[in-house]
């Protein structure tokens, strides 16, 4: 009758199942990174504007990817988490916001590493940095949020439905940020890819952000095994584990 | 292959400093994500070992 | 008829109760007992629909009060361990807005009469901020004079009171416990109230 | 049925409105400490940059809107920090009307209280900043279309922050990157004004967003209250 205690359980059925599943996407994405390292640096060819400079979109793009990609996640997640009352999926959302807050970072200082030798300032404010920038408060409220709340599943909650806002937001912001940035900059300045991108140039773009998809994959799996061993550091079945490690 | 030798692929065209620091940092930040999360898991099984002695 | 199956409440991580279920009929009286920090207050929030369960269900009637709130609050009246006052409002004010809230029109001469009837009329036009904590709490008992709901839920309402009042509440309680009113009530007094059929939840682990 | 249905909705709503403005009365001060934080930010900015009329009235539109913005927000954490702390949230919580209609109230009266007096103050301040006449009145109408969308938006950050420690700065770092679009729309309308071009585009923008967060933020208002009372 009682189907939440089986929710509660759960955690303890998928620590052993992440932990299976962490080699697998590890080894995946160091593949996936080599493949798409070759790609970038022996394959792809000069770009006749940009000179090498251009080989940073090779991290820049696909972390800007991932930053959005994995912040949609999170509020998959807390979605899912929210109106199942299910912890897991409450727990994947919160696993995932530290890995999109770095991407996020990344994205930021890549392409402020791009900008300088392109248009000689570290900062411009373009449509897809400033919203990059704009996404990072987003991460830093949520992870902010949930580290405030004491209780955990009043965290987990409260972030969930943070996370929905936010992500009800984005396109909004997204829209204003670029409304905003044509009117004041007209076009000088577009960050956007180069129109006349050769094809290999986009396959090491397209491997490098399948490498940090299944990278973040793996690292949150870690990440939520961290959680649900600090959240349930009381129950039998860690103790039994951290003993069990031990002997 | 695009580089006529390694020096010519560590030079970047000029750029070195700025792929080079950007590919580092990448690689970096995974590492320490890596390492920090390792770190935590383990603080988190000591903490619950602790609580299992007493 | 208000009824509980397999409640269980998890504050943190550890568990406060679990498996408690009762059912309370029409003119009943259920206390609840338990240690400091047994989750007392808990059960009468979840009970409310203030707390989610961690298990486990409330039902008013037959159905799951979570799913037919809008039947089961006008029939519901929750007085915790805050009084729900305001203290830059008179006692009249709050009581009003109070009563308004829970969906009755009260004018203010009904409000004056229930301040009148837990005998505190004397401070109706003076702000709360100024009154003892007796006279607080019995400002926010004196909606119990207003409210035409059948499910009372009170926190510790004797909490503060003096005798005359304690007694004059407990025979508020039992009259409408007489015109099939059901009462679920904490406290550590041993105050007597006549019900038709009288429960004790014992909580613990 | 029907209407008296909607009789009791009505008559609850307006309770909670009263209520809220009559406390507001009681507490002047509280309305005085955001108009005066008001004042005193968007006086600062000529301070630290310089007197000349071109270079003030060049940053007044976005100057006066981060202004307000912030007067709208640090009145934000008493929006529901009160009630949680007398028990009276609970009685809302517990009304039988339903729990997001009734924060629309306690929203309007915040609006009133914080919101409305920074709108009707801030042309004297725009003068401050040598805006001219239609800029003026494009400003007003900015505000005034563009602040309701600011309370409807952080009373969800107010509401999820409830109870938590440090909700004061936490509401601010919630709240604001939420508030990026109204910024940008209300400090364009008046931008375009002075320029010489039709504000109406950005308006409308602006009405939008109140419109949508009216019909999003309550909702998402009551759920947090209801996440943060357990």
């Amino acid at each position: 009758m009682n189907i939440n205690w089986f929710k509660y359980s759960s955690p303890q059925t998928f620590y052993p199942l992440a932990g299976k599943m962490i080699p697998w996407f590890t080894w995946l994405a160091v593949v996936l990174a080599m493949a798409g390292l070759y790609v970038s640096f022996a394959i792809a060819p000069t770009d006749f504007q940009q000179g090498e400079a251009y080989r940073i979109i090779f991290v820049h793009v696909p972390a800007a990817w991932m930053s959005m990609v994995i912040y949609i996640a999170m509020a998959g997640w807390a979605a899912v988490g929210l109106a199942l009352n299910a912890r897991l999926s409450a727990m994947m959302a919160q696993a995932l916001a530290p890995t999109g807050a770095i991407f996020t970072l990344l994205a930021l200082v890549t392409g402020s590493l791009w900008g300088k030798p392109m248009w000689g300032a570290w900062w411009v404010w373009d449509a897809r940095l400033t919203s990059e920038l704009i996404l990072l408060f987003l991460y830093l409220g949520f992870m902010a949020l949930q580290s405030s709340i004491d209780d955990p599943r009043r965290a987990d909650r409260a972030g969930a439905l943070l996370a929905l806002v936010g992500v009800v937001n984005v396109p909004i912001i997204y829209f204003s940020v670029k409304w905003w940035n044509t009117l004041h900059q007209g076009s000088t300045i577009n960050m956007g890819v180069a129109p006349k991108m050769a094809a290999t140039m986009l396959l090491g773009m397209l491997l490098m952000a399948l490498a940090f998809w299944v990278y973040t994959v793996a690292v949150a799996l870690m990440r939520v095994r961290c959680i649900i061993l600090e959240r349930e550091c009381s129950t039998d079945w860690v103790k039994e584990l951290s003993t069990g490690g031990q002997a | 292959m695009q580089w006529a030798s390694w020096s010519a692929f560590f030079n970047m065209g000029g750029y070195a400093f700025y792929v080079w620091f950007s590919f580092g940092l990448t690689a970096l930040c995974v590492v320490w994500e890596v390492l920090a999360l390792r770190k935590r898991s383990q603080q988190a099984l000591r903490l619950s070992q602790l609580l299992a002695q007493n | 008829m208000l009824m509980a199956q397999g409640l269980a409440c998890l504050r943190g991580d550890h568990l406060l109760f679990k498996n408690v279920g009762f059912e309370l009929k029409a003119g009943g009286l259920l206390y609840v007992l338990g240690e400091n920090g047994s989750g007392k207050s808990s059960l009468l929030r979840m009970l409310c629909g203030l707390l989610m369960p961690g298990a486990g269900a409330v039902f008013w009637g037959n159905k799951k009060i979570k799913e037919d709130a809008e039947n089961y609050l006008p029939n519901l009246t929750y007085i915790g361990h805050l009084n729900g006052l305001k203290d830059d409002l008179t006692a009249l004010e709050n009581l009003q807005i109070s009563a308004r809230l829970a969906g009755n029109d009260v004018s203010s001469q009904e409000s004056l009469a229930a301040l009148t009837a837990i005998g505190i009329a004397r401070c109706a036009d003076l702000p709360v901020r100024v009154l003892s904590q007796g006279q607080k709490r019995r400002v926010a008992l004196a909606m119990l004079w207003l409210t035409q709901s059948q499910l009372w839920i009170l926190d510790e309402p004797f909490t503060a009171l003096d005798v005359a009042s304690t007694e004059v509440l407990a025979s508020r309680l039992g009259a409408h416990m007489a015109n099939g009113g059901m009462t679920i009530i904490t406290t550590h007094q041993d105050v007597s109230i006549s019900a038709r059929a009288t429960q004790t939840l014992r909580l613990s682990v | 049925m029907k209407t008296a249905k909607k009789n009791a909705w009505t008559n609850a709503w307006l309770t909670v409105l009263k209520r809220d403005l009559l406390l507001a009365l009681r507490r002047r001060s509280d309305i005085a400490t955001t108009l005066f934080f008001f004042v005193i930010v968007s006086s600062l900015f000529p301070l630290g940059i310089g007197p000349e009329a071109a270079v003030l009235s060049s940053i007044a539109p976005g100057v006066l809107w981060v202004a307000a913005l912030l007067a709208g927000m640090i009145s934000l954490s008493r929006l529901f920090s009160a009630d949680f702390t007398d028990g009276t949230l609970e009685q809302i919580l517990l009304a039988p009307q339903p729990l997001a209609l009734l924060v629309t109230a306690k929203i309007l009266a915040h609006w009133l209280v914080c919101g409305l007096p920074v709108v009707l103050l801030a042309p004297l301040i725009g003068l401050q900043y040598a805006l001219p006449n239609e800029a003026l009145l494009v400003l007003v109408y900015s505000l005034l279309l563009g602040t309701p969308a600011l309370s409807l938006i952080g009373a969800i950050g107010a509401a999820l922050t409830l109870g938590v420690r440090g909700s004061g700065l936490l509401v601010a770092l919630l709240v604001l990157p939420l508030y990026i679009p109204a910024l940008i729309f209300g400090a364009g309308a008046v931008a375009a004004s002075q320029h010489g071009m039709s504000a109406e585009a950005h308006l409308s923008l602006l009405a939008a967003c109140s419109l949508l967060s009216l019909v999003l933020a309550p909702l998402a208002t009551a759920a947090a209250l209801r996440i943060s009372v357990e």
